[in-house]
């Protein structure tokens, strides 16, 4: 077992773990906190998989643009104290069942995938790049770049029509 | 690394995300998990780039690269859902003084 | 150009008299078309003889393979004859009838007149689907504007009942459609289809429930006597005298020569089916109170041993159910208008309320006399021949193996049919006046005349019923050789 | 392209709009120009006239059936500004960027009529589901409007995340975004592209509104703006249909028979359900949401049977069903009570109005002589060409029956019930009047001649 | 062949002629000019006759063929009239007797206002011409046309005072007694048309149900046969559907004469005289028959000697009297019944009006007890009632001897047991008629004062008639003096032998030795003659007063047939119409229909509630179906 594979498991306990957390934590801060954490995590595993450009871009936007904002709100709305009400304890179990049994029955489905076996290369190619990455994205992809401005337009619009009083 | 092992982990954070969305009944934490569900998409996106980069990479050097755009895309659409999502929460936040979903039932049947 | 003429006319007209605001114009208006319209069906049967005169084919939708193909034979003539008959008689019969928004029910009655004609005169699959809905929007109208208490919700449940019915008849047709060599929805390409029988097995049975609820028969029969006792009796008369016809029709010109095999092999089904509602019919009325009641489930009875005569696949008793649907739609109309003027006069329909009536209204009481007895079809009176005839065809059937039971069980209609109309004719008119009736009046002049016009057919049908066989034979001919050709 | 960068060009040009003029006269013949124009460039490029010459490196592609929809979708919105331009006026102060994110998402729905890529799928949808989101909370005072909003947006970000899987899982299978790619050598659905297939199929019927992932549908339409309602059900909804049919064909085409008896599920689930539950509806507004399930629950026979026939009937079906709902929700928003009680006796007050509106409600429960009556004809004699579900054409048209039901008690309440004496409905003018009866007319020609429409078309362009 | 057989269609055509004048214009025309009218288109049918008679009497039969009625494939029906010795026969009776009755009735219905003496008219003129029709039909349709609107007519008439709900029931129950009949008749006819494809009699080609009956199977014959029968018991009267006829005196007396006594109920041993051949070819129903006939003849002579109302009395021996006939047509003496439905008539029609005049001069009183001592009072009635009731007894020479003795003597050759029977019949026939003359005519008038201060003659429209019908009653006889008393002296058999050649061929009927028969007449008059005597004595002096009792009463209450009737067919039939009405159809049929609409609006409430307006509830739902849909995908092998 050789260092990358240690910390793929070691990566993944932690995403898994942290993720878990996120379910489970009364508190939303730390939820919050706890999500930022696995975000780490999967932005490890884009590193050990070569494209560092997304574990920079995942860490500057998740866990650091989109994850502030969520914390913000949490404390503008003064949430971070455990005020969430007990849910119906039935319907949480039944919640967690369903997720368990969605979880088994495409493990299920999957194991026999027609890409068993094959190998995601870890630590190597340089796709994973800015250089290549920002080739593709303003030469095939310029179109849909393009478009992608359209919805920022769009969320831009939505935020002035919610917010404005 | 084979890429099974991607595909559980992914799939395992994606029905965590699930769970959370199922489980829990404040209306930010359901909307973190749908972020953790996009995120399990996004890693195994990422490790699919990678498994095609590895096949095709004899006769296309950036094989597989299309995956890790994807996932870029998926960035900024989720940045973009979020500050919409935020705002809508917000709004319903200032009227209610709740983001308990379960609050949410004036509309039924 | 008849078959388009009996279309256009009313519905134009119909169109157009929606604009006349006027009562009183909008009565002569449709009065007016409907006489033009009669005239144009007499020509059609008696004088224009030539085949283009009653023809018409123009392209409709040329990616479907459906044409805008109009027929009239012998059946669609005689049919269109009957609508072309009825409506003057109708609007004449109840002339002294008024109408809030009266304008607006005259134009109806024209628009369920085109519908009506439509269904007869189409010789296109998916056109006739067409025609057979449109009549039935301007009945749910008619209907629930201007019925009686419970009018809506009756009205409602007459319309999605018969709905249904449709479209399950539109999932055969198109499966039909389908499976037509050149995949078009012309008749001719119908009759041409040949299916396996046990598809042809469960398309008989959707094209049945859609007739079977029309027509209807038992048990599909529970929205009629209700429709019929909550509708205007002019609305009654076109829905029981015209309309539960298109249901016959139907069989006669699309089930029958479309889906042979499957009526062969489920004609005794649909048969016992008709024969209980025979019996059924007459049994539940002679229970009846209520006038309009009353005549719903002796037409039940009646429409019941036309089915029979259908399913049991004889050629004299498919004649017969020619001659009858003609007779029925006279007979049964001529007692709507008694009934009419019964309710108009005493405000009830009730007969243990009315009584007496041949003292005080002797011409009421021979018209609804002869009009009863021509109803349970004595001699000499036209619905003897039909049902003579009918009867004849049930029992000497080769196709079914049950036709004497049904001859018998089917035979013993007749004699409930004297039992249920002579007990109505007594408490109708015999025995004293009640209170209501002290003071009765008798026929109005122009009553008179539609109810004498009526007789006079009656009877001269009854005496001299060669023409109608005459014009009707070749239609019979033509459906009887299908229902026998098609062997898969 | 013309349409895609002329609806967003327009979105700009409105946002503009309302920062340069308050006159919302001024801001509305805008956007009905631009709109019209809109139609124009789209209707231009049917004919071969391609002002944008972008290339787009296949992640687009412009057939005939996606600009013929998007002509539809086009047409159908300008009938809804013209119909109920005036009633965004009463939902709030922002008429111009409401009128921005209406554009918005028009782009997204020329996107997704057009896309070969699942990236631009994708992005599409989003375009069309972020401005909805907004539009369905634009009534910001109004607590069901926020609660619609929040539970449209928790859904549909949700169902955000099922499609991305779906979308992965494909791509791990087949290393492209490509549907062609993705179709090319699919001949057996291997378990990685059966499940992708399927999350593919759970979110695009949660797209359309289909059962049992409908749930958000009545709350969301019920709780929005009747106005955007009514946009959100017809034109968004068709166009759903559209990227459906557009991605399902494109990609699983060949494997069809593997997938049919999936959607055949759906499909009779979403006919139940839709016409089922809007039988006992008390509101008019609520009971046209269930209906609009139930109408997805036919539009779903298109991809049950994904022959030629679907495929037009398609079209006509997105035609049919979007002026009948879009003349319902116009008139609807006259009305001050939105339940059948408040349409009691509609006739005898506006004549017009209850004419118009039957016309709408027959075509709706697929009465022949209306555009409706076709609609459900090319659905039926699709799926019964087919053959293989005759027990879904069953399912069918028993909830036709059903949907009748429903439909009937609002022309019960117009004509045959007694009303209030006084109005119950705000003024109309006669220009609207005029409209209404300019789309029932046809309404009533497309019901007789199904192919007038199109055929004018092809005389304009082919001949 | 002769011109004058051409005018055959004349005969029913006065008639009607005669109902559309007196019907449509019964309020104009004045009452005088009604009876001209009505009773002279009869008496033109009446000469017409006449001179058809002698015409066919020379040995000439015709068939008119009008027009095509139904014609339908190679089934034709034509409209079309057939005069040979049976119709002309029948026509002098219908004519003649129905001309007599209308001249009674314009005296006997004075009492009557113009318009419904004009309807009365109207009704009896109808009445001629649907017998007309009957009888004169060349085929079994045209046959059965007639046959259902005597039926019709019957019912007008008995239910001729409308205002009455009782003389509605008995017409009703006339009408629908003989629709069941009817219903055995068509059914015969069609069962003709499946074999045959005719149901002309007989045609030039031999192409009729006559010429080809060697066709038929042994059961189709019998089933033709018996069907045809049922429609005779029906419109003739015999068991079990006899009850209807005496409940049919309810209409005017002239009616109970005319239709219930001289002609319609006739029809049926018309039919089966008819249809000779058949009958000769199934010797099973002919036993059926006689064995019918001679019950009914038996059970209503019973019934008979307990009445007191004057009418049933003679409604019940005409029951009886049907039945003689019935037994002359099983035992195959087809000569004979048609014979005594000659007789018949006469004294019948004779016994009913003088019962009318007695009744008309009792000021509408029937009940026996109530009258007495007449004699004096109603001179011309006494006497021709007097004649009439010999006749009926069998009283050598008048007519009623020698058409029963015939029969009589034909059954005993069959088997005597029918001899014996028939004879018990007969004399309790001598009974009861003569205990309705002495109760009647003899003793003390019992009636009130009023009654006899008002007791007068008749006019002579009414006595006529019964004076023209006494002499027939008395005389008519002697055109069948039997062969054993005066050799070749039966003019009937030998002008009606052409009608039954065939039945001869095949199976001539047997007559007894000669000294046989005459013994067998002496013991029935002798019978007969004793019982008149008892009566006689008896009845004159102490009339039966008292309500009878023990089985008197059993009698006199008709054997309960009725409250029978009413217990097993009225009561079960209306309750299962009430059930069918009340329930089944309310509950089952429009129930199932209305559920399913129930069902419709239950299931959307409950689904609706899956609609529960909670984001996780939502979720969930939707999770659980993506799980089951990927079950079904993945899991479930198809």
């Amino acid at each position: 077992m050789d260092i990358s594979q240690i910390l793929f498991y070691a990566l993944s306990a932690l995403a898994l773990g942290s993720a878990i957390m996120v379910v489970i934590s009364r508190n939303p801060v730390h939820s919050v906190l706890w999500l930022i954490i696995t975000f780490f995590a999967i932005s490890g595993h884009y590193i050990l998989m070569n494209a560092q450009f997304l574990g920079i871009v995942n860490l500057i936007v998740y866990a650091g643009a989109i994850m502030v904002l969520f914390l913000f709100v949490i404390m503008l709305m003064n949430l971070n104290a455990e005020t969430e009400p007990q849910k119906n304890k039935w319907l949480k179990l039944a919640g967690v069942v369903a997720g368990g049994c969605l979880l088994l029955v495409m493990v299920a489905a999957l194991k026999q995938a027609e890409v068993k076996g094959q190998v995601a290369m870890l630590g190597t190619g340089d796709i994973g790049l800015i250089k290549n990455l920002g080739q593709a994205l303003f030469t095939d992809y310029v179109v849909p770049f393009e478009i992608s401005s359209v919805l920022f337009l769009s969320a831009m619009v939505g935020a002035v029509v919610i917010g404005k009083k | 690394m084979l890429i099974e092992r991607y595909i559980y982990l992914a799939i395992a954070l994606f029905c965590i995300g699930i769970v959370g969305v199922l489980a829990r009944r404040n209306a930010i934490i359901i909307f973190m998990c749908i972020e953790l569900m996009l995120n399990a998409v996004n890693l195994l996106l990422v490790a699919f780039s990678k498994m095609h980069y590895a096949v095709g990479v004899a006769k296309n050097a950036t094989a597989g690269i299309d995956g890790q755009l994807f996932v870029f895309f998926i960035m900024v659409v989720a940045a973009a859902e979020v500050s919409v999502g935020l705002a809508i929460i917000v709004m319903m936040y200032r009227n209610t003084h709740s983001v308990d979903v379960n609050f949410l039932n004036r509309l039924k049947h | 150009m008849v078959p388009v003429l009996l279309i256009v006319i009313p519905l134009v007209s119909g169109l157009l008299g929606f604009l006349i605001k006027q009562e009183k114009n909008a009565k002569v208006w449709s009065l007016l078309t409907s006489i033009i319209t009669m005239v144009v069906s007499i020509l059609g049967i008696a004088v224009l003889h030539k085949p283009e005169y009653l023809q018409a084919d123009v392209a409709w939708l040329p990616d479907l393979g459906s044409r805008f193909s109009l027929t009239m034979d012998g059946m669609s003539k005689m049919l269109c004859l009957l609508t072309g008959l009825a409506y003057p008689g109708i609007f004449i019969a109840t002339w002294n009838s008024t109408y809030k928004n009266g304008y607006q029910f005259y134009a109806l009655m024209l628009l369920m007149q085109t519908g009506l004609m439509g269904v007869f005169v189409a010789s296109d699959a998916l056109l006739f689907y067409f025609f057979w809905e449109l009549a039935l929007i301007p009945a749910y109208f008619l209907c629930s504007i201007w019925g009686g208490e419970r009018r809506v919700a009756v009205t409602f449940k007459f319309f999605i009942y018969t709905f249904v019915g449709s479209l399950l008849m539109l999932v055969a047709i198109i499966w039909v459609y389908f499976h037509t060599p050149d995949h078009s929805f012309a008749m001719s390409s119908f009759y041409k289809v040949n299916l396996p029988g046990s598809t042809q097995g469960w398309l008989f049975w959707l094209f049945f429930l859609a007739f079977a609820i029309k027509i209807p028969l038992f048990p599909f029969h529970t929205w009629q006597p209700d429709t019929y006792e909550q509708s205007p009796t002019a609305v009654t008369m076109v829905l029981s005298g015209i309309m539960v016809k298109m249901g016959v029709f139907g069989i006669l010109r699309w089930l029958a020569p479309v889906v042979p095999v499957g009526l062969w092999g489920y004609g005794d089904p649909a048969a016992s089916m008709c024969v209980i509602g025979m019996i059924y019919g007459s049994i539940v009325a002679m229970q009846q109170d209520d006038l309009k009641r009353f005549v719903a489930y002796s037409s039940i009875a009646h429409m019941g041993l036309m089915g029979l005569a259908i399913f049991v696949t004889s050629s004299i008793g498919i004649q017969g159910v020619m001659i009858q649907m003609f007779a029925h739609g006279i007979n049964i109309i001529g007692l709507w208008i008694v009934v009419e003027l019964i309710e108009r006069q005493f405000h009830t329909r009730k007969m243990s309320e009315l009584g007496g009536l041949a003292q005080k209204a002797p011409s009421l009481a021979i018209m609804l006399v002869v009009v009863s007895l021509a109803n349970v079809a004595l001699p000499l009176t036209n619905a003897f021949i039909g049902e003579f005839m009918m009867f004849n065809g049930v029992f000497g059937s080769k196709a079914s193996n049950y036709h004497y039971i049904f001859m018998v069980v089917g035979g013993l209609s007749i004699i409930l049919s004297a039992v249920y109309t002579l007990n109505m004719l007594q408490k109708v008119l015999f025995g004293n006046t009640s209170p209501l009736t002290a003071n009765a009046l008798d026929l109005k002049i122009n009553e008179k005349f539609v109810l004498a016009v009526l007789l006079i057919g009656i009877v001269v049908m009854g005496v001299y019923p060669k023409p109608m066989i005459e014009a009707t034979r070749h239609a019979v001919d033509a459906i009887y050789s299908k229902m026998f050709v098609k062997l898969p | 392209m013309n349409a895609i960068v002329i609806s967003a060009v327009l979105g700009v040009v409105m946002m503009f709009c309302g920062v340069f003029t308050n006159s919302k006269p001024a801001v509305r013949t805008v956007a009905i120009i631009g709109l019209l124009a809109l139609v124009i460039v789209n209707v231009l490029d049917m004919g071969g006239y391609h002002f944008f010459n972008v290339n787009v490196k296949g992640m687009l592609s412009f057939d005939i059936f996606g600009l013929l929809f998007n002509t539809i979708a086009f047409g159908s919105t300008w009938i809804y500004f013209l119909l109920s331009g005036r009633d965004m006026e009463r939902v709030g102060v922002n008429l111009a960027e409401y009128f921005a994110l209406i554009f918005f998402v028009l782009c997204g729905i020329a996107i997704v009529s057009s896309f070969t890529s699942l990236l631009m799928l994708f992005l599409g949808i989003e375009i069309i589901s972020i401005p909805l989101y907004i539009l369905t909370g634009s009534d910001k005072r109004n607590l069901k409007s926020n609660e619609a909003a929040l539970k449209y947006f928790l859904m549909g970000s949700f169902s955000t995340g099922i499609m991305l899987m779906g979308i992965t899982l494909l791509y791990g299978v087949k290393g492209s975004f490509n549907i062609d790619v993705i179709r090319m050598g699919t001949t057996n659905l291997t378990p990685m592209l059966a499940a992708g297939l399927l999350l593919l199929l759970f979110s695009m019927s949660f797209k359309v509104s289909a059962a049992p992932f409908h749930f958000w549908t009545p709350d969301a339409y019920d709780g929005s703006p009747t106005v955007f309602t009514s946009f959100m059900a017809t034109i968004v909804k068709v166009a759903g249909f559209i990227a459906f049919i557009r991605l399902f064909e494109g990609c699983f085409g060949d494997v069809q028979k593997q997938w049919q008896l999936l959607v055949a599920i759906i499909a009779a689930a979403t006919l139940f359900i839709g016409n089922i539950t809007a039988v006992f509806q008390q509101s008019v507004k609520r009971m046209l949401s269930y209906s609009s399930i139930a109408q997805a629950g036919f539009m779903l026979f298109a991809l049950v049977a994904m022959n030629d026939m679907a495929k037009d009937g398609m079209i006509f079906y997105a035609a049919a069903y979007s002026l009948a709902t879009i003349g319902i929700f116009a008139i609807l928003l006259k009305m001050k009570d939105y339940t059948f009680e408040g349409f009691n006796g509609l006739a005898k007050r506006q004549p017009v109005l209850a004419a118009t509106n039957t016309i709408f409600l027959l075509s709706l429960a697929g009465i022949p002589a209306t555009a409706g009556f076709w609609a459900k004809f090319y659905m039926l004699s699709a799926a019964i060409n087919n053959g293989n579900v005759m027990w879904l054409v069953i399912i069918g048209v028993l909830c036709a029956a059903i949907s009748a039901y429903y439909y009937f008690r609002v022309i019960q309440a117009m004509y045959f019930k007694e009303g209030e004496a006084e109005p119950q409905e705000v003024e109309t003018t006669s220009g609207f009047k005029g409209l209404l009866i300019a789309i029932a007319a046809v309404v009533v020609i497309l019901g007789i001649f199904p192919h007038w429409l199109l055929d004018q078309l092809h005389n304009l362009f082919y001949l | 062949m002769n011109n004058v057989l051409h005018l055959v269609w004349l005969v029913p055509f006065f008639p009607l002629v005669g109902f559309l004048i007196t019907g449509l214009l019964r309020k104009q025309l004045s009452k005088p000019l009604t009876t001209i009218i009505g009773s002279g288109m009869v008496l033109a049918s009446f000469i017409v006759s006449v001179l058809l008679f002698t015409e066919v009497k020379n040995g000439n039969t015709y068939v008119a063929n009008l027009f095509d009625f139904i014609s339908y494939g190679t089934l034709s029906i034509p409209f079309a009239f057939q005069i040979d010795q049976l119709s002309s026969l029948f026509l002098l009776i219908i004519t003649g007797i129905g001309f007599l009755i209308h001249l009674y009735s314009s005296s006997y219905m004075h009492e009557e206002n113009n318009e419904h003496f004009g309807r009365f008219f109207s009704y009896l003129n109808l009445f001629v011409f649907s017998m007309l029709l009957l009888v004169l039909g060349a085929n079994y349709v045209i046959m059965f046309i007639g046959w259902e609107g005597v039926g019709l007519c019957s019912y007008l008439l008995i239910g001729y005072w409308f205002k009455n709900i009782e003389y509605g029931n008995a017409a009703k129950k006339a009408f629908i007694m003989n629709r069941i009949g009817d219903l055995g008749f068509l059914i015969a006819i069609f069962w003709l048309i499946a074999k045959l494809g005719t149901v002309t009699y007989t045609t030039h080609d031999g192409g009729g149900v006559f010429d080809l009956y060697q066709k038929l199977t042994r059961t189709d014959v019998i089933g033709i046969t018996m069907l045809l029968f049922v429609g005779a018991t029906g419109k003739s009267a015999q068991i079990p559907l006899y009850t209807w006829l005496p409940d049919a005196m309810a209409g005017p007396t002239p009616v109970s004469a005319l239709i219930h006594a001289a002609t319609m109920v006739t029809a049926g041993i018309y039919m089966i005289a008819r249809s000779n051949i058949l009958y000769t070819m199934a010797p099973e129903t002919q036993s059926v028959v006689a064995a019918i006939g001679l019950a009914t003849a038996l059970f209503a002579a019973t019934i008979a000697i307990k009445q007191n109302d004057i009418k049933k009395v003679l409604a019940y021996s005409t029951v009886s009297q049907l039945g003689y006939m019935f037994l002359g047509l099983g035992v195959g003496a087809y000569t004979g019944a048609v014979f005594h439905v000659m007789t018949h008539a006469f004294f019948k029609a004779l016994l009913f009006l003088g019962a009318g005049s007695v009744i008309h001069a009792m000021h509408h009183e029937q009940d026996i007890r109530k009258m007495g001592g007449l004699a004096k009072k109603l001179p011309i009635t006494h006497i021709t009632f007097l004649i009439g009731c010999i006749a009926i007894a069998g009283i050598p020479p008048f007519s009623g001897f020698f058409s029963k003795d015939e029969i009589l003597a034909f059954a005993y050759a069959k088997d005597p047991l029918y001899y014996y029977l028939g004879v018990a019949g007969a004399a309790m026939t001598a009974f009861y008629m003569f205990r309705l003359y002495a109760t009647t005519f003899r003793g003390t008038f019992r009636g009130t004062e009023e009654q006899k201060h008002h007791l007068h003659e008749s006019p002579a429209a009414m006595t006529i008639p019964l004076i023209v019908l006494a002499i027939l009653a008395a005389v008519g006889g002697l055109i069948g003096i039997p062969e054993s008393l005066v050799p070749d002296a039966h003019k009937l058999e030998h002008f009606l032998e052409p009608i039954f050649a065939k039945s001869n061929e095949i199976k001539m009927a047997a007559l007894p030795e000669h000294h046989t028969e005459i013994n067998l007449m002496v013991i029935s008059v002798a019978l007969a003659l004793a019982m008149i005597i008892f009566a006689w004595v008896r009845y004159s002096k102490k009339p039966e007063l008292n309500e009878p009792a023990g089985f008197g009463k059993v009698l006199a209450d008709k054997w309960y047939i009725d409250e029978l009737y009413n217990y097993a067919v009225v009561k079960p039939l209306q309750w299962l119409a009430r059930f069918m009405n009340s329930f089944f159809e309310k509950k089952v049929v429009d129930g199932i229909v209305n559920g399913v609409g129930r069902m419709v609006t239950y299931t959307s409430r409950q689904v609706r509630l899956l609609q529960s307006g909670l984001v996780g509830n939502y979720v969930l739902l939707m999770v659980l179906s993506m799980l089951a849909l990927f079950v079904v995908k993945f899991f479930i092998k198809k």
